[in-house]
């Protein structure tokens, strides 16, 4: 510990060797054995981008693009970052695909054990919400998270549930969510379409908005695609779309020569 | 002078922290206690959403305000109702606040080694009937004043309500001194003024504002039952009564 | 490790430095004189980087020196400290600044008041009733707070500075075994004994 | 421990009715070590204009006597008297001339502008280190404290304050502040500008 | 074999518990009595707490990696440190004191930190280093030290207490604990202090100051001290210390607290307001000389001039 | 001295610099310079330009400058956004400015904005990305209306609608949704607006108030705060304090006006004329 008057009670202490008597003075770190051997997930490998979603009069909705990248590569073009839980809730996931496949996994075994005990209880949107900010919770403060982001959301006992749970535990609700660069560039769009008159949009001018913001996103964020579905939760239950083609437009171009003084 | 050069190599990983902004205050009276909080909730640059409360009602007499990590603090929060509920089926009534503080204290401590980031502060009606505030630091410190703020707008508001509530560096009018509590109106107007100032300037205060405020049993509300967006929570009148007052704040 | 104290009294001001010269864990000299003087009324304490140090008081003192000089007349103890600072900033700017922490002492004979600066290696001046360079500081200054009177005569000036010196030989864990202690008064310089 | 809190200090500026004040704290340390409780931060350039440097100390000796000189240099050549505004675009371009190893100093000034009709209008603006301006209608603050007065400022600044009542305004906008500050306190001073005087007091403030 | 096969089998319930710990990873196991009176404090009355360590490689650096404001003053969990405390032996018992300043980098985080805990009538312990390891294991203490007295029937004396708290905290020595403490009392063998660290140093002593200022403590409390100091003088002699310490260092300061342990027990003297006792002394209390003990006010309207006779009103 | 010198050569000057390393090196952190998160953008229409920004000044977490102006003058058919670092965009702005000035009187015609474009990338590129400023250049010049962004590097980029700063994102969402060629003021004024607005509403960095500029062939509008989303509400109560609230130990007042009492001492005809024929 170091004792030079103005350093007294700080935390750095520990490093400080007055009396010269490394190392035998630095105590071993407590560390696992086998540390070494662990590996966890230190980052994201095959990746998903934003995934986007909104409430509306009926229930929620939410998007997400089928493309996961290794990397700056496009690698698969047909992954569903969409998956449905139980009968009343969807999540999408953003970050790790196979991360995201554990969650799936995990998921399904607890809708069939909820299933199997045959209460006739069954998980909503809110307690999956709930478990998985748990899960994710626990992961993080064993420095082992699930890299991902995800939405959750639903529509049961005449309530809509949007939240999100990200790898730290963090959650949070809002009338409108967005992960990844959903969070920079979409959510701007969403909260001037959404928030506030969620009671009133329907389920078509819900639509609309999340095409125009998948629409945005192609055009901006690089490790997106212009292949897109998208979930609906109603009373109705849960529906996920088949892919929608995103049409764009790049005429704006045509008239632009160069970056700078280049004229012709 | 430590230079750390006998520190291990340190890598630079999968950080579990965040900061999610936001700032609480709280500040007792004579026999009501008011703690508030803004409800942004953000990360960097972003605003995650615009309504995360911050401030929980723990029982008639307790109300928890917790700030930092939003996950941490949630999480934290959750653990200390569950040892609150444990009470009151071992013992069926509620904990007192000063015992309530003693329990933050230890479960803060127990992850001294990896801390919460949470800045909690709680408020609430004494077992005499007073007005109490206790704040704590992220590894469990902790001590009872008459008022506090924390969070990222802590240094903006901290010395205002120095100068307002204790008068600090304010010299009596001759022959005056200066009251010991303040009205509820008056600290209610300190609160709200405190919150304004703070948006102006920090840019993580925001959007809204929900300040609870605790009244002693049996002891006059003293006409906040009049103020625009009150709402009630407590269940019986009889008792301590819990109010709840929400205020828009500025959204840039 | 240097240690050094400077106080003013009634028309007085006493510089006190250790002797000590030291390179690492050893003690090269015992008797080394630390305290420059600058002018008939001026006197400078000098502490910091080894070599710094020497070079940079005997800088000051030549250019002092031709300043009394060319004009017959010496700088007035605030004039000599205010170049001085400045010259100490200026070197900062330049390839090899001095790291060089002064205490400048000097009586001003035509308003007959003693003048202390405390100067730092980035050229921080500031007049001081009493100051202290090293580690001596952190247990001297609070004990001048207590006892340092502006009108003691010379003979109470000391025994304050007596006090600083036995509380730095109680509590500091090196400690220096000598000190030069020098007096500016209207009489100039001289050395005193402690 | 940054830079700009080897010494600590701080100074605060305010626009009232016809009249501005400037505060600083009177602290010169040297870490956590007192120095001196009575080094001046605020210097009056001309009679209508004063400057505060809050900053690494060594610098501000430095910039007081650069002003000084750059103010001299000015009237001398100019005939005339320096206006607040020309003088903060003056700070503001020294300080900018050395973007690539700045003074630590950040200055707050304050001033009366002599209008066009030949009335006095309150002047107050302050530089970031490498000289960014920043003309406030309000208050502008520096220095170690500055989250802390811009927090108590932003609550008990009011528009149109007499002198009388803008030097208890920024008094206890600064006293209140250093207290919270490790950096900053150990006394301070306040000085009210009025068209036809200057005030300045010394404060009773904290002394830990 | 039961207990065999209950672990291993995917079906029973504690199974299902046990699949839930691994995902929830709840930290804490909860045993039967904390559903009991102790409803709570569950870490407090099992025997030695038990403390959650982060699974990185070395969790001292990632402590200090996000609680270390002296090296990155950015970091985000700041713990209030800075501190000047002390206490000293004389005849007429020990004298105890202490500023109230906790700082978090540079803001004064509270100015009005209790920073002697009381650990029993006979006990008292100084907080200097972390806030929340003082308060935390001096309290610890103080249940143990009851638990002697309910076991002995006799109170604990002051060195046992010491060396409790010192092989206490020596065990998670290198784990980033800061504290220096002072445990101050009274007992069989009359007024003791000990000095005990997070180093695992336990020194007995007859003067101790610790924390930010305490040099500028020790500057004053060594230049007055006596062993036969009266018990005004004694008092006077601590206030004026921990003032001296507050006034100088920018870590302390705000208010000072003066207890003074004689065989009876401790008593509390006051709290003075280190600003109030710059300007105007300490007000009408024994041993007090009058006047405020600042510098600037004790030498007003003195000065070092030194005209020859006559000519200084010229 | 050199270094009081007020007729200092151009440029920067460095001589801090080695004290300022000799700092470091004794492990005394710098000061990062401070920079601002902003929302500036720009986009074409029938006529010509707007350009549109937030008023926020940050350092750090605080609001330094609630109402700061980020749109800053070339020449009269020209204006400049800027993003960065608050005083690198200040000063050179204005160093473009001035050189544009001496270029057009040198040559005598009206200024191109690719003149201004070319100036401010070839100095920000011979700093290396040194001068942290990001900018968004637009004007309306004999080739017609230009809109340019310029990056700290010195790449530039040409586009019908650019935006910069931390809330680009939010504003290029935005103009990414409701952008069209050929629009009419009015409606080209009203998505920079809710460009620039997504900037202050959705990204920290940014807030306070719109400020736009619309510049077309004939004629430069500058709209100074022209939305004003953000006014801070009445507070609860005043906070004035009694007079005499603040203790004082010592006051000095020096009056400025110097009162003189003029007395004639002659007063007779023959000085007066003595001093006509002078």
């Amino acid at each position: 510990m170091d004792h030079f008057p103005t350093n007294w009670g700080r935390p750095r202490n520990d490093a400080f060797d007055a009396y010269g008597t490394y190392p035998i003075h630095q105590r071993a770190p407590v560390k696992d054995t086998f540390a070494e051997g662990v590996q966890h997930t230190q980052q994201p490998i095959v990746t998903g981008t934003s995934v986007l979603a909104i409430q509306y009069k009926d229930g929620i909705m939410m998007a997400a693009d089928n493309l996961a990248s290794y990397g700056s590569l496009a690698r698969f073009k047909d992954v569903r970052r969409l998956h449905a839980v139980g009968t009343s809730t969807v999540i999408g996931a953003s970050g790790d695909m196979s991360d995201f496949q554990a969650i799936q996994s995990i998921l399904d075994d607890l809708v069939t054990d909820e299933f199997t005990h045959g209460d006739g209880h069954d998980l909503g949107p809110a307690e999956v919400h709930e478990y998985l900010s748990r899960v994710m919770y626990a992961r993080r403060s064993k420095i082992n998270p699930l890299w991902n982001s995800l939405l959750v959301g639903g529509f049961r006992d005449g309530k809509r549930f949007l939240g999100y749970v990200d790898l730290l535990g963090t959650t949070y609700s809002a009338p409108s969510i967005a992960t990844g660069y959903g969070a920079y560039i979409a959510i701007p769009l969403l909260r001037a379409a959404v928030d506030g008159k969620q009671d009133q949009l329907t389920e078509e001018n819900a639509k609309k908005i999340l095409h125009e913001c998948m629409r945005v996103l192609f055009y901006r964020d690089a490790r997106s695609l212009d292949k897109y579905q998208i979930a609906t939760v109603s009373a109705a239950g849960v529906t996920i779309s088949d892919q929608i083609q995103i049409e764009t437009a790049w005429g704006f171009a045509e008239g632009i020569r160069g970056y700078g003084a280049q004229t012709q | 002078m430590p230079d750390g050069s006998f520190a291990h190599p340190q890598q630079r990983q999968f950080n579990p922290y965040t900061d999610n902004g936001g700032t609480i205050l709280a500040i007792a009276g004579a026999d009501f206690t008011v703690i508030a909080g803004d409800t942004r909730q953000s990360e960097g640059y972003s605003i995650q959403t615009r309504y995360a409360p911050k401030v929980f009602r723990l029982t008639d007499r307790a109300v928890l305000a917790v700030n930092g990590f939003a996950a941490d603090g949630n999480m934290f929060v959750k653990k200390v109702k569950q040892r609150l509920e444990w009470y009151r089926h071992a013992h069926a009534k509620d904990m007192p606040l000063r015992a309530i503080a003693r329990l933050i204290q230890t479960m803060l401590y127990a992850q001294r080694f990896f801390p919460y980031y949470v800045y909690n502060i709680l408020g609430g009606i004494e077992e005499d009937g007073s007005g109490a505030v206790y704040s704590f630091d992220p590894v469990g410190s902790y001590e009872r004043e008459a008022c506090r703020a924390a969070g990222a707008a802590q240094s903006l508001v901290q010395p205002f309500l120095d100068n307002q509530i204790y008068f600090k560096n304010q010299k009596a009018a001759p022959g005056t001194s200066h009251p010991t509590h303040l009205p509820l109106s008056d600290v209610l107007s300190i609160v709200i003024d405190s919150f304004t100032s703070a948006t102006e300037r920090h840019i993580e205060v925001g959007d809204g504002l929900e300040i609870y405020v605790v009244v002693a049993r049996g002891r006059s509300p003293q006409g906040i039952e009049g103020i625009r967006g009150v709402q009630e929570l407590s269940a019986q009148p009889n008792g301590d009564r819990t109010f709840i007052l929400r205020r828009e704040l500025k959204k840039d | 490790m240097d240690i050094s104290f400077a106080l003013v009294g009634k028309g007085y001001v006493i510089v006190a430095s250790d002797t000590t010269a030291a390179r690492s864990i050893v003690k090269m000299k015992v008797d080394e004189d630390k305290i420059k003087v600058l002018s008939p009324h001026l006197l400078m304490a000098y502490s910091g980087e080894p070599g710094d140090t020497v070079q940079f008081a005997e800088y000051i003192e030549r250019n002092i020196r031709l300043y009394t000089i060319r004009n017959t007349h010496a700088l007035r103890p605030p004039s000599a400290a205010s170049w001085i600072r400045r010259t100490l900033a200026d070197s900062l700017r330049s390839r090899r600044p001095y790291a060089v922490n002064l205490l400048i002492g000097g009586y001003d004979t035509s308003t007959h008041t003693p003048h202390l600066y405390w100067v730092d290696y980035l050229g921080t001046m500031s007049e001081v009733p009493f100051g202290a360079h090293g580690y001596g500081a952190y247990f001297g200054l609070s004990l001048l707070d207590r006892y340092h009177d502006p009108e003691a005569p010379l003979e109470e000036g000391l025994a304050t500075l007596r006090r600083c010196l036995d509380e730095v030989a109680k509590r500091l864990v090196v400690t220096p075994e000598k000190y030069k202690v020098k007096v500016v008064d209207k009489d100039g310089v001289r050395e005193v004994e402690i | 421990m940054s830079i700009m809190e080897y010494n600590g200090g701080s100074v605060i500026a305010m626009v009232g009715k016809d009249c501005v004040a400037i505060a600083s704290d009177l602290r010169l340390g040297n870490q956590a070590l007192g120095i001196s409780s009575n080094f001046q931060k605020i210097f009056q350039m001309t009679d209508r204009i004063f400057l505060g440097l809050p900053g690494l100390a060594t610098d501000v000796t430095t910039l007081k006597e650069t002003f000084r000189y750059r103010v001299n240099m000015y009237t001398i050549k100019e005939e005339r008297e320096l206006e607040p505004e020309t003088f903060a675009h003056m700070v503001s371009s020294a300080l900018y001339e050395r973007r690539f190893g700045p003074y630590f100093i950040e200055p707050v000034m304050c001033g009366l502008q002599k209008t066009h009709t030949g009335e006095y209008k309150p002047f107050i603006a302050a530089t970031d280190l490498i000289g960014c301006l920043n003309f406030a209608k309000d208050f502008v603050v520096a220095g170690t404290a500055s989250t802390k007065l811009y927090g108590v400022a932003e609550g008990l600044w009011e528009p149109d304050l007499e002198p009388e009542d803008l030097f208890e305004t920024c008094a206890q906008t600064l006293l209140n502040a250093v207290d919270r500050d490790a950096y900053s306190g150990w006394g301070a001073e306040v000085y009210v500008l009025t068209k036809d005087k200057v005030i300045r007091r010394t404060l009773k403030g904290r002394m830990d | 074999m039961n207990s065999f096969l209950t672990r291993y089998s995917s079906t029973a319930p504690e199974a299902d518990i046990r699949k839930a710990k691994e995902l929830y990873g709840e930290d804490e196991d909860f045993s039967e009595v904390m559903w009991g009176s102790t409803g709570g404090f569950g870490n407090l009355a099992s025997g030695v707490p038990m403390f959650k360590l982060p699974s990185v490689q070395d969790p001292a650096s990632f402590l200090r990696m996000h609680t270390d404001d002296h090296a990155d003053p950015s970091c985000r969990i700041k713990i209030k440190h800075g501190t000047t405390t002390l206490a000293f032996r004389f005849q007429g018992g020990v004298i105890v004191a202490v500023d109230s300043r906790a700082t978090a980098g540079s803001y004064v985080a509270s100015g009005t930190v209790k920073k002697v805990i009381e650990i029993n009538p006979y006990l008292l312990g100084t907080m200097a280093g972390g806030a929340a390891d003082c308060q935390y294991w001096e309290t610890y203490l103080g249940i143990q030290c009851r638990l002697h007295e309910l076991r002995n029937r006799e109170r604990i004396s002051v060195a046992a207490a010491s060396k409790y708290l010192s092989n206490l905290v020596y065990s998670y020595k290198g784990m980033g604990l800061s504290m220096g403490t002072m445990i101050c009392g009274w007992d069989k063998t009359g007024p003791a202090i000990f000095y005990v660290d997070s180093d695992g140093t336990r020194l007995k002593g007859d003067l101790f100051s610790v924390g930010s200022g305490s040099t500028f403590a020790y500057g004053v409390l060594d230049q007055g001290y006596r062993w036969d100091l009266t018990d005004e003088e004694a008092q006077e002699l601590g206030r004026r210390s921990i003032y001296a310490a507050g006034h100088r260092d920018a870590f302390s300061g705000n208010t000072v607290n003066l207890y003074h342990v004689k065989q009876d027990g401790w008593k509390f003297i006051g709290n003075y307001d280190v600003s109030e006792l710059h300007y105007n002394g300490p007000g009408d209390v024994p041993g007090a000389p009058g006047g405020g003990y600042g510098y600037d006010i004790r030498v007003a309207g003195r000065t070092s001039a030194n005209p020859p006779e006559g000519e200084g009103q010229a | 001295m050199a270094t009081a010198s007020v007729y200092s050569g151009p440029g920067f000057d460095f001589t801090n610099e080695v004290r300022n390393n000799f700092l470091t090196e004794r492990g005394i952190p710098l000061p990062k310079a401070t920079s601002t998160g902003t929302t500036i953008v720009g986009c074409l229409f029938k006529d010509g330009v707007i350009l549109g920004a937030d008023t926020r000044a940050t350092e750090g977490p605080i609001v330094a400058d609630k109402n700061c102006e980020k749109i800053h003058y070339i020449t009269d058919n020209i204006r400049c956004c800027g993003a960065g670092t608050a005083a690198d965009t200040e000063f050179t702005t204005a160093l473009i400015s001035s050189n544009m000035e001496l270029h057009s009187l040198s040559t005598g015609r009206k200024p191109r904005v690719v003149t201004a474009m070319t100036m401010l990338k070839q100095m920000l590129f011979r700093y290396q990305g040194q001068i942290g400023a990001a900018l968004v250049l637009g004007g309306v010049d004999v080739t017609g209306p230009q809109l340019f962004t310029i990056h700290p590097h010195g790449s530039t980029d040409k586009l019908p609608y650019v935006t910069m700063g931390s809330g680009s994102l939010a504003a290029m969402a935005v103009f990414e949704a409701q952008w069209k060629p050929n629009m009419e003021r009015a409606e080209a004024l009203d998505l920079v607006c809710a460009a620039v607005s997504a900037g202050i509403f959705n990204d920290l960095g940014s807030g306070s108030n719109v400020d736009a500029c619309v510049i077309t062939a004939s004629h430069t509008e500058t709209l100074r705060n022209f939305v004003k989303p953000n006014e801070r509400v009445q507070k609860e109560r005043s906070y004035t304090f009694r007079r005499g609230t603040t203790e004082w130990t010592k006051e000095d007042v020096r009056a400025l006006v110097v009162e003189e009492d003029i007395t004639h001492i002659t007063g007779g005809r023959g000085a007066e004329e003595a001093m006509d024929t002078s």
